[in-house]
């Protein structure tokens, strides 16, 4: 689950990381007055969960509380559309005003998991403020990467090594150790996924400052954090991916116009690009997942078909933990439920395909059958 | 003999006495697979499936002579489950479980390299030798045909997919090992590939990968190093947009390496035969094979 | 460091870890008042640093304030002699009031650190209340002990394994490993090296409660406990070898009248073996340690000659990190301060030996020279 | 060949700047040492006692071949320069430090085995191989005579008395290892019996122990079931007063096992020859050796 930018400072604050001094408003006028009390003139940050907020208006510096109100107001209530959003963007519901900081250097620090090693991962830059995909394709010199091996914890040599790759003095060096130290008991408390500093901030007179920051959630461990409920913003969602997200149902809006449900990440995955093969393109992504049940397939199905952009319905199901024959009769019963005015590809195989098939055919409803992923492709693009 | 199980795998089922741990327990029994003990704290010295139940793994590989654990428990409780497993005694865990916190699995691998312990998964349908009858997952027995083809790959259901191909055209299989789909896991794909090297029964691998992730650069990376047998590949995602979480944790595209263009190209330059189609994997394998 | 029954029964509560309802007190009015507040009878226990206080008389059942007031009033202020501490005994400063518990069972749980397996280790068993050296000297098998891997930490399934060994239900076991699980975060965020638990009372109605309660803290670990300070007593302490433990001195008062000072523990044990060898018996072990000064081998002089029972010094130094000239150096300044009474025995060999030899002689100082620790401990015993 | 250390030892020393280490440092120069270089954070691209002196022990490694790593750094940071040490590449660690916490002890040593990496101490004399002219540690240099006795033992002082007395006596030495009085220590008693038994300049051995813990009745047991070369051994502590503290943590009497007494005994059923007194040491291996 990805947390807001004032979240995440909250957060780091609570672990001894220093963070500019700053505060999240979502009235303007407040947002103005904090201006004032941070010597007029701040930073002014639309709270967002997406990135390339800055080049898309969300990001400005405001030299008096009047300016900051109305910056505040011209971007409360409204959508942001960055390179990150779709075309109808995300809602600012709230502003984070923060004071100025007087920058000497701007460097890159994430901590995050690497799967090869198995294990929490250090990468640092000099390149700080940067777009680091960037930095990794064209100069992967200037980015470093130290593991921290789960048995020894996070121990100082390694900022030592993190320090002198960014040329820091002995002092520095000191002060960085400890700011990933903080970061690591941040990441193994609260079970993070990601923590990003960027920029990370040596200030005029050298201290080391969280200037930018993302931080991640594993959602796989929310339920020894009951807690990251409330950090939930679910308006920065899309509407549709909520609802599914709510049902148990793994969605993602895409741009195409073929809805698809399939079972499993890897299948749906599949089926979207076999779609792209035959010149089609996909409306989503659906993994009704291994557990579903008629109910969860039935409101995957409306869920899809109320996409007003979907044209076409494919359902590929490989029957394994679910049976071919629940996804049938969820699809049913959804049909009878809800008006369906486009038509409907089948493909089933796997567990009680027979049966699904039988269900399906014996319901009237005006679905072609295909009995491969291949032949599903070409009826679709028919 | 095929990899990891085989026809003299004891094979013990944490949660096994929970729906769906019963459930594919008496699919794995039907296939052939020696289930020789249950483990579920507080249900010891009750039989469940005809095969006893236990209170603890240690008592089922006391008692019964376990060597696998095949773990069903929530994921609430499944680090424990596996930490038990992996100081219980057995040899291998495969963990369908799904839901394990990343971070627990940092220490879980820490813990089985320790022991010298294997881990299929989490989050994964297990793995099925199917000449040697034995299933240790919840890939469906029936749309396999014994043969030589070997199959590892990160998904449940395109797992099948692949599967059900090579079987429509006759091409049986070795063994067949979906190793997961989260950020870390256990055995990675080249994990498997070297088992599948040195497997007399296996003759070709079938490899299929998705974006995120780097387990097909490292997978590449052996093929053209050490590996003699052919590998058919197909990588899913290529369509999936950039950023977007879809729906296994590890499909996430975390840099050009993670695309599933790198990914086809580290493993053609590997001198694998690539499938374009999702639906074409069962055809390449069959051009491979000449 | 060991800690008292009360502070360690604090941390406990602050771990989860339920303890009986109690306060502690200094005065004995106040303590007979809480009596009241517990409904009339309580437990009474001083508060020392010393195991065998039951039979010793610092613990009473009382069944009103009166008697609980008058029981507190007889051992605050006095001094309890137990079979653990020497003649003199050990002051009562505060007694610990605690309310009655409705025992089902006796139990007993530790964890401290096994160095052969270089982990903690769970030690239980069902003889609870008992002496547990007696019980795994007579009765190993109803010992259990089980290791907590460093790189999984507590687990569960450990937990159970107890259970079962204890004989409980499931649900007594889940309190069990959680009981567990708070003394292993306890242990480890407090560098604690023995918690025990004895007797942990299953209560009537099947709760876990630590009825008493023994707790050591790894002072090597004092640096990252700054609040450990508060916690010491110094005053349940010998008070020669807390002037010496203030110094760096490691001391320890014994039984004999031959006063030794060496340098490293093992060869000040064996020096006391060596001295019980010829029929003659140590007055202490004195370790002056390797970095020693020569101020701190004239403390440490000093401290030995200050103990009245001393009628012999046996200095017995193998120099390496400490050289001998330091240690006859610092003799020689101490014993211009003080009036030396008392024969001294010198056996001096390693670092710079003769050049300490030497500064024996020439400063007058009346010691017989030995030239190795038979040698030394002939003298001794002449 | 001598055990752990030799000529060929290249010795890089954290903490050579401080006061002490550098003292120390400077007499296992003398001693004939190969001491190649100095590790302290900060004093980078400096030298000290003609040795250059890194940054990390990463750069030492790289830079100067170091395969050994001698530890006199401050127990507050000694944790984190063991680490450093087994994460950079050297092959032993020999920590002389005392006052580490037990618990980062019971961590290193986890991480040890994962890397294989052997540490002797800490809060020990460390080692001299006195042949082979390697002395990484503080046991002074002059007591040693060149010879075929390994001696170990937990103590500093004790360890040089035993190897004075038997100096006097013009019993050699091969090896003299000083494996360190905390609970939780990396080789053990155990550990380096195995290694004078391979060892073909050692043809006996003294054994020093101490009360508390079980390292002697562990190495009793080794010496029963799998030492061929003769053994001498005395146990220090047995007018000690049970449950007090005699300066080393270890020397906890911490029930019967830890007792003197059973120390001895366990010693003599495995066939060692006994020293009773502290003063016959020497005398006791000049008998055994006939």
């Amino acid at each position: 689950m990805k947390l807001h930018e004032y979240q995440a400072k909250n957060i780091l604050k609570s672990f001894g990381v220093p963070v500019p001094n700053g505060k999240v408003f979502e009235s303007k006028d407040e947002a103005g007055k904090f201006v004032d009390e941070l010597g007029g003139s701040a930073v002014i940050k639309a709270q967002v969960h997406a990135g390339g907020r800055g080049k898309a208006g969300g990001v400005k510096l405001v030299r008096n509380a009047q300016d900051g109100a109305d910056f505040a107001g011209s971007i409360l209530g409204s959508k942001l559309v960055t390179v990150q959003t779709g075309p109808e963007g995300v809602p600012v519901n709230s502003v984070l005003v923060e004071e100025l900081v007087d920058i000497s250097r701007e460097l890159y620090l994430s901590i995050t998991v690497d799967g090869g090693e198995k294990s929490l991962v250090i990468i640092a830059s000099e390149e700080g403020g940067m777009e680091i995909e960037e930095v990794a394709e064209n100069t992967p010199e200037k980015i470093q990467q130290l593991h921290i091996d789960p048995v020894s914890g996070y121990q100082p040599y390694l900022g030592r090594q993190v320090g002198a790759f960014l040329s820091m003095d002995s002092k520095q060096t000191r002060a960085l150790s400890a700011l990933i130290e903080n970061l690591v008991n941040a990441i193994l408390e609260n079970d993070l996924s990601l923590v990003e500093i960027n920029p990370l901030v040596v200030t005029a007179d050298g201290g080391l400052l969280a200037a930018d920051t993302k931080m991640s959630t594993d959602e796989n461990a929310d339920f020894r954090h009951s807690k990251n409920a409330d950090l939930r913003d679910a308006e920065q969602e899309d509407p549709l991916e909520r609802i599914a997200n709510e049902k148990g149902i793994q969605y993602v809006k895409l741009d195409g116009d073929v809805g698809c449900m399939v079972n499993g990440a890897g299948l749906a995955m599949a089926t979207m690009d076999v779609i792209a093969q035959v010149g089609s393109s996909p409306a989503n992504f659906l993994d009704v997942g291994g557990g579903g049940s008629e109910e969860q397939v039935a409101e995957a199905f409306k869920l899809i078909v109320s996409d007003p952009s979907v044209k076409k319905v494919l359902i590929n199901v490989f029957g394994g933990i679910l049976r071919c024959d629940v996804v049938a009769n969820g699809v049913v019963s959804a049909y009878k439920e809800i008006d369906v005015n486009v038509p409907i590809i089948v493909r089933m195989t796997g567990t009680n395909a027979e049966e699904g098939g039988e269900i399906l055919r014996s319901s009237g409803i005006p679905a072609t059958v295909a009995h491969n992923l291949a032949e599903a492709a070409q009826k679709v693009a028919e | 003999m095929s990899i990891l199980v085989d026809t003299n795998t004891r094979v013990l089922v944490q949660g096994m006495t929970g729906k769906e741990g019963g459930f594919q327990t008496e699919r794995c029994i039907d296939f052939g697979t020696n289930v020789v003990a249950g483990v579920t704290p507080g249900r010891g010295g009750t039989t469940h499936l005809d095969r006893p139940v236990y209170d603890s793994v240690k008592q089922a590989v006391n008692e019964q002579g376990a060597n696998v654990s095949l773990i069903f428990v929530p994921a609430a409780f499944a680090t424990d489950a596996i930490f038990e497993a992996a100081d219980g005694g057995v040899d291998l865990i495969v963990c369908i479980t799904d839901g394990i916190p990343t971070l627990d699995m940092s220490k879980i691998s820490a813990y089985l390299a320790k022991k010298n312990v294997r881990m299929i998964g989490p989050n994964c349908p297990g793995l099925t030798s199917v000449a040697d009858k034995a299933k240790v997952g919840i890939i469906p027995g029936n749309i396999h045909k014994p043969g030589s083809v070997g199959v590892v790959s990160r998904s449940g259901t395109l797992t099948y997919e692949a599967v059900g191909q090579l079987s429509a055209l006759g091409i049986g299989q070795s063994t067949c090992v979906g190793v997961g789909g989260d950020p870390i896991i256990g055995m990675r794909h080249k994990d498997i590939l070297e088992l599948f090297e040195e497997d007399d029964q296996t003759e070709s691998v079938v490899l299929i990968g998705e974006i995120g992730g780097t387990a097909e650069q490292e997978a590449a990376e052996y093929i053209k190093e050490h590996m003699t047998k052919p590998v058919t590949a197909f990588i899913a995602g290529a369509t999936a947009p950039p950023g977007r979480r879809m729906g296994h944790a590890g499909a996430i595209i975390t840099g050009s390496a993670a695309t599933a263009e790198s990914k086809k190209q580290a493993l053609l330059d590997a001198g694998c035969h690539i499938s374009d189609s999702p639906g074409d994997i069962g055809i390449t394998v069959q051009k491979m094979l000449g």
